[in-house]
């Protein structure tokens, strides 16, 4: 029987296979390699059958706490939401999970309709020209959407809220070393000031507090200064809050992870990057088209591609390659499924469920909330132990939530120590009332509640 | 699928366009719907910042959207279907455990604490371990999302070197091949590198002469793909690192290929400074029709300082968690790590199906694999050298790649025999790729199918041989027999419609 | 499946017949093989038992396995593919999340304590209170694998009822009306009954004075379908139970057309004792390509006491058990229950999904759904009534049956057309049932199928109405445009090829 | 929006509709419907979300131990097996789930081939003449070859052996009722001298305790005194022993649920029925047959319908119309995975752990193994405080064994009172050890284990 069960070679064929060849044994083949580098001793162990690396890794799965297993508040760009049913019996189907990027439209037209329309429902919610058919995700989006503001400005300086996802700041920062770019980290309100000499201005909103921002100030003063806006964003919210297209912004970004994608632990995910008309050209990663076959019968392609790396090596738009098309997929059978009402739906239950969470815990005396403003659904909790503590204090009761504390950026920290609170249509009553009552006892305002 | 013509679909919904489905404004009906998600009236939303736009979703059914993408993946082909054989993406067998292993972690949010996610982290550092085992390096970071990010991410690790060592200003210059892969030198430009390229010499491999010629104190790197683009090792390759770290460089190794070299030979003995791997080739995860991939990148001791964070630690207790979170704190600074290109452990969705994979295989398996594909190669090669010219001749690796260079005097050209192909029921190889092979056909049928599909495919690209020779027109106009002919591809790029046009 | 003509697969393998797709045997080779469980080499087995007739069982890849069945799906037509009218069988959309829901009870064994499986139990108490209040009945038994089964269950009842009361030997007839399903007659006879036949009247209703005629002391009762299969309601449906109840027999109500009534009228309010249900119709239950089904059987007072075993019991505290298995004991006896015709509680993950789709609906939701299945139909019928000739001509309920008997003089028999809408993308009706309607075309569209594409069903009959009207040839030789062409039943039938003759 | 989530009718399309029927309104159409009887309230409740109703089947399930969740022994015609992922993955693609009965071959090849293997892998392994596309379950299947032996023979005298599983012998006796057929109970060894006057002889091999049988024995008694044989048998164990057609057996019958199907806790599963060539005229339920297409093509049909219940009516072989198809394809799928090899395995080491498991127990003092003779991958196990009380006081430590306690048919209730103990692939070492540290502990037999 074969080491590789998935080898379909008996030894017979692999005799008549070197027969044809005209060798006698397999290791002829390799004469090309040097011999003392042959054959060398792997030490991973031996193969194991199917059931028992089933058994294995159902044991380590074990050895995590899922988000399911408690009330779970951590969110962000990365998100527990409902994923209906129907996501994965569509979008995993083999003949999606296991095609290779349509090289041959003839026989890829589902993936290349599927992803044309996950461009055009994107483009709907977004209210953007031309969304691209995925990035590896929002941190990637992020960085991307910099460098291609610096192509078309021709300027080094990129001007970014600290209000942004601390991830996507990490990564900005890291592909700016590649270009060598000026990375300047400015308070929200003061972006709109720092837009001078900026290729351009990163937002977001609602920002990594889950704060809303007045983008269309940041945009005018951005182009006023010959900058562009890039906003940062959140699929859900946008059923809900003015889109970037009617904000004035240049480009809009974002992870698509909430539309029916799981969060396996950070990947794969989506990131959603979206443009101006006028400025496609410049835009980095695969894009699907509209044309017609021989008969005229509608039919869709990857186009544009003059600005990919297979066809302009060094001059590329960006070296993307293999991306998220599978997830991409997946974002469009969730839209198609939930519809306008559905997404309000789901995106209105976080946005209720967080206020009226933050209600109940600013009503405890040891407990503020901490937003500068107007939240959607998150919201910082500030307490005098210090979110790094409540945090710790809160998982020993089963609780997940985030602290800000952890928000590091190239080793520069960030002044706040607070935890943040994401609210989904996933967030029930009952945790709700565990994280209330957790934070009443471990900030000490026990009586407090007990009063109320 | 089964490759078969379409026809449009009966229950098409209101559109006069001829289209194989229609789309989903073209199903969709105000007032239609489904009930996913717990309805929820209303949400506290300051007026400034509600949405006035219209949102324009399509309102569909969940029967409507079912049919809908059922239709849609009977129009693709897939591993799952037939043989795929395109030369440099390694379409072997996606096994169905690995995605069930996989779907066991996907509850869980990369920004819980490493106490509620040891599962994950003992997977991932086992994952490394194995990954230093068959590469012949040191030290493994898993983050980057796909090949292509792996190479952007090792050059900046290479900035970061010469950096450390004071002549970065100087270097900067990547060296690539002339058959090297498009990200090779996209992901140097990423890293404000100018790119030079060295040609290949009359057996394939790097021109030696040249590339030394090439090299000097300006050049930060050179990126190698072993087995090359044209399915050829590199003959000299202890040579060519030798050369290139005489100049002070490093060599990067484009681990593409690494399904010939599994248990055969290892990048790490060969002199290469790092090596990326697309796990989503060798590793048998699934493409998902253009991703998602991870490209784990592994490197030599003497880049470990610069690989991105955060890095996994394993107590002596036997549990883990991150170097610079080990109270899930970030630390003041992360040295001389470039920072990160992702978050934690990038694609771990995918990784988890590497993982299983390289479990179930085990050494013998995996050496297995990387011989059997080897031998598939030069069989289906063996089997159609006479009809074609063979572009560099000698025994190739995993993927191999003829010139349709006489047919194309015959009057059919490397895509017309792609789309017969098409007709015959098989995917086609990878065509006019690597460039410097005219009409290039790179064929890579992996090891996972069985010797009478290898027959049935050579036959096919023989009798399309016949059919050039004797009746090149008849290819033209080919394919016939796929859900849509061939595309015109040229009005989609110059009046591009990139989303659909509302119904008004 | 797209509607679509196959070709011969490529990797078809060693076979020289002309086929779709190749047998297994004619994919394996000696020596393939996976990895699926644990090797394990000895078993202690004397040699007197063991196995000398050799396992022709054939060797293949998981691969292999993966792409032959990935094959054969694309040559099905399916609900997820297109609109499936088949009369009688209720083929509407199966939900997805039915599926889920169903697999989260699937590492159960039956046999498991009554301890460790309250959530089944409570599942399935809810449902058979549900069901109660869905037919009006009083109790329901759950056992039933398929609406057969809960027929047949039902007549033993009716035999231990009537034995009950002394009279059993007397009364050996069950009357159906000559337009039951098949089932009905054959269930009555592996129950020991003869079966008598009553015409229907000019209405498609029961004749009441030949019902009447037919009734006596020898009667043990009476089977109805109520709609009937002609789709129609039967107008003096408690003139008919009384009738039967008058003469001492007992009514079975067919459920299999539960599906129009839901929300609509109760069958516990219109005189039946009895009624089952095929979850796989009215409650969305996916077919499966034939099953599995499941038939809960919903009873009056008094027939309970001859209900199978074992019932479930809902104690005070809200814990769950078995009657007869307080303790997992049985008792010394199961006093009037007539046994058991499958173990506990039958095909419990097909009711974990109707219990899933019941709960999704809710009040309004079901009764939306008898309302809207039962408009669909009559508007359809609206759309194609001038072209073919209506059975009886009444308001249907939830289907309605066509006879193509002009088209039949014209040429083009039923079954030319079901073949003929095949090309045109459709499945066909359910066809020369019942057996009344000469040529019969039983159309039953259910509430899933979208307004359009009721349209462009009707569109289709229509056009093969015309067809059959100008040029019935052209219809005899459909269909042209499916994976095969029309088979020949009568030499499978005549000379029986029932399993695989192994290549020698 | 609609009550019923999936029904895609607009209040626009009803009225449409209506109009086009010439009614006002939806409630013309219940005319025939008496008044009285009109639109009941049914009181079930309001409709849920699919989240919501996701979340409360969750919760139920969380109600229920399953079997993998602790050390689990249980098992007889239905077994905890491993089933390979690409089972599920295959079987349940919807062009097989949600298709119905292949009446329409030209649109149902898929189905029909898959139902064509199944039959001829089934008639491999028990190298029987024909089987058939399916039955409900082992119990119905039973039954049925009871009823068909009597159709064959003119008897109504049927004998069964008291160690046919007792849930088979429940149905049989049930279906019995109809056919006022004499159902004779007796123990294995009286078999043989019981076939005088029968229908048929049922055994079972290996029986409900796990004992090997001389089928060929009974076969010829049952054959000698004019009746037929019908063999009740395992699909696994038929890897290791002699098939049924090489014993003399005329009707092999048993439960399919073991390849490749869930247990869910009773059904879906699959009822396998074969017979010697000569009878399938008299066989139930539905066949597969292969034949050609007007082009010359392969292909298969439902053939020799004329035993069918909608062609026959009450002169057919059975009532049965919706059948186990489904769980036929899991079955073809999973042997094709599997192979002969593959199969061996997992039988092999269901033997090899229960005859290992058996003598640990054996060697304490306080048990003994109770099988009257060699036995397959099951035993039972005696004690003195009986087999009752012990798998009570193992459920209390979490391991689940079956009691012969519970072998109740029509109130008839077997003599002894012992533990069943069945292994598969599934049964680890670990779970091996549990059980035989709680028997020992719970009979007080620790020292003689301690002193091992
Ligand atoms: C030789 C080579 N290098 C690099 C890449 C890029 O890898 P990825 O697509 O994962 O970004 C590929 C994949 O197409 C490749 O074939
Ligand atoms: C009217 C009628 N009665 C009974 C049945 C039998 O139900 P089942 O197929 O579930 O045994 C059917 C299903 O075909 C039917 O249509």
């Amino acid at each position: 029987m074969n080491k590789n069960p998935y080898s379909p070679h008996t030894e017979a064929d692999r005799t008549a296979m070197l027969e044809r060849i005209g060798l006698r044994s397999v290791d002829e083949l390799f004469n090309a390699i040097p011999r003392d580098a042959r054959s060398p001793r792997l030490g991973i162990g031996a193969g194991m059958s199917e059931q028992e690396v089933q058994a294995h890794l159902e044991k380590l799965a074990a050895m995590n706490k899922t988000a399911g297993s408690g009330p779970f508040f951590i969110g962000g760009p990365i998100q527990r939401r409902y994923i209906p049913a129907a996501v994965p019996v569509l979008a995993l189907r083999g003949d999606f999970l296991t095609a290779y990027t349509p090289y041959q439209p003839e026989v890829s037209q589902g993936t290349l309709q599927a992803v044309f329309e996950y461009q055009s429902l994107l483009a709907e919610l977004l209210a953007m020209d031309v969304v691209n058919s995925s990035m590896y995700d929002g941190g990637s989006a992020t960085a991307e959407a910099a460098l291609m503001a610096v192509r078309l400005t021709g300027r080094k300086k990129v001007v970014v809220s600290s209000d942004v996802d601390f991830t996507f700041r990490r990564t900005l920062r890291t592909y700016a070393r590649g270009a060598e770019l000026e990375i300047v980290d400015v308070p929200a309100d003061r972006l709109a000031s720092s837009a001078d000499g900026a290729a351009c201005v990163i937002v977001q909103h609602p920002d990594a507090f889950g704060t809303l921002v007045d983008v269309r100030a940041i945009a005018d003063a951005a182009h006023e200064a010959g900058a562009l806006c890039v906003q940062v964003t959140e699929p859900h919210a946008l059923a809900l809050l003015e889109p970037p297209g009617a904000l004035g912004v240049d480009i809009a970004v974002g992870e698509g992870q909430p539309l029916g994608i799981p969060m396996s632990y950070g990947g794969p995910h989506l990131g959603i990057f979206a443009c101006r008309g006028g400025l496609v050209r410049q835009m980095p990663g695969r894009i699907a088209g509209q044309t017609v076959d021989a008969d005229g019968v509608r039919g869709f392609v990857n186009t544009l591609q003059t600005r990919e790396q297979h066809i302009r090596r060094e001059k590329a738009t960006s070296n993307i390659c293999t991306n998220e098309a599978l997830a991409a997929i997946h974002a469009a059978v969730y839209l198609s499924l939930l519809g306008p009402e559905g997404l309000r739906a789901a995106a209105r239950a976080g946005v209720a469920r967080a206020h009226a969470l933050a209600n109940r815990i600013a009503a405890l005396p040891t407990c503020r909330i901490a937003n500068d403003g107007a939240f959607f659904d998150r919201f910082t909790l500030r307490t005098e132990m210090g979110g790094w503590d409540l945090r710790l204090a809160l998982l020993e009761r089963g609780i997940q939530v985030e602290a800000t504390a952890s928000h590091y950026v190239d080793g520069k920290r960030r002044g706040r120590d607070d935890v943040i609170v994401q609210c989904t249509e996933m967030t029930s009553e009952s945790d709700a009332d565990a994280l209330v009552d957790a934070v009443a006892e471990i900030t000490g305002s026990r009586q407090a509640v007990a009063a109320r | 699928m089964t490759v078969v013509k379409r026809q449009p679909m009966p229950d098409a919904g209101a559109t006069d366009v001829k289209a194989l489905e229609p789309l989903l404004i073209e199903l969709a009906r105000p007032g239609r719907g489904g009930r996913h998600v717990r309805a929820e009236a209303n949400a506290d939303i300051p007026p400034h910042y509600q949405r006035k736009a219209p949102l324009g979703l399509p309102e569909l059914t969940e029967p409507q959207v079912v049919r809908h993408y059922t239709h849609l993946a009977e129009l693709n082909y897939s591993v799952d279907g037939g043989m795929y054989p395109l030369g440099s993406c390694t379409m072997k067998y996606n096994p169905k455990v690995n995605d069930r292993a996989a779907s066991l972690f996907a509850d869980l949010h990369p920004r819980q604490s490493y106490r509620t996610t040891q599962g994950v982290l003992a997977l991932a550092y086992e994952l490394e371990e194995m990954l230093v085992k068959i590469t012949g390096m040191d030290f493994v970071t898993l983050q980057p999302a796909a090949g292509a990010q792996s190479e952007f991410t090792a050059l900046l690790m290479f900035k970061a070197y010469h950096a450390k060592r004071g002549d970065a200003k100087q270097r900067r210059r990547i060296i690539v091949p002339d058959s090297a892969h498009g990200t090779n030198p996209a992901s140097a430009a990423m890293c404000g590198y100018q790119v030079a390229t060295v040609k290949s010499d009359a057996r394939g491999n790097v021109d030696l002469e040249a590339l030394k010629a090439a090299l000097g104190p300006d050049v930060a790197g050179f990126m190698l793909t072993n087995p090359n683009t044209l399915g050829l090792f590199e003959e000299r390759v202890r040579e060519v690192c030798a050369a290139v770290h005489d100049a002070g460089g490093l060599v990067y190794g484009d681990g593409a290929n690494m399904n010939a070299l599994l248990g055969v030979a290892r990048p790490g003995d060969l002199g290469f400074d790092c090596v990326h791997i697309n796990v989503h080739k060798t590793f048998s995860t699934p493409h998902g029709a253009g991703g998602p991939g991870a490209g784990p990148l592994c490197v030599k001791m003497h880049l470990r300082p610069f690989l991105p964070k955060p890095w996994i630690v394993r107590e002596s207790d036997g549990t883990y968690h991150y170097d610079t979170a080990r109270e899930d704190r970030e630390p003041e600074s992360i040295g001389d790590s470039i920072g990160s290109v992702k978050q934690r452990l990038g694609n771990f969705g995918v990784l988890a199906r590497a993982y299983t994979y390289i479990k179930t295989l085990g050494d013998e398996g995996l050496t297995e694999t990387g011989r059997d594909a080897v031998l598939a190669a030069n069989y289906l090669l063996a089997l159609v050298r006479e009809k074609y010219d063979v572009a560099y001749d000698r025994t190739p690796m995993h993927e191999f790649v003829l010139s349709a260079a006489k047919q194309k005097k015959q009057g059919a050209t490397a895509l017309d025999l792609s789309k017969a192909l098409l007709d015959e029921g098989f995917h086609s190889p990878t065509v006019y790729f690597p460039l410097i092979v005219p009409e290039a056909l790179m064929i890579e049928p992996t090891e996972t199918e069985p010797k009478e599909t290898l027959d049935a495919f050579a036959a096919a690209l023989n009798r399309l041989a016949d059919r050039a020779a004797s009746d090149p027109t008849s290819v033209h106009d080919a394919p016939k027999n796929t859900p849509l002919r061939r595309l015109d591809e040229v009005t989609a790029a110059r009046s591009p419609k990139l989303k659909w046009q509302r119904p008004t």
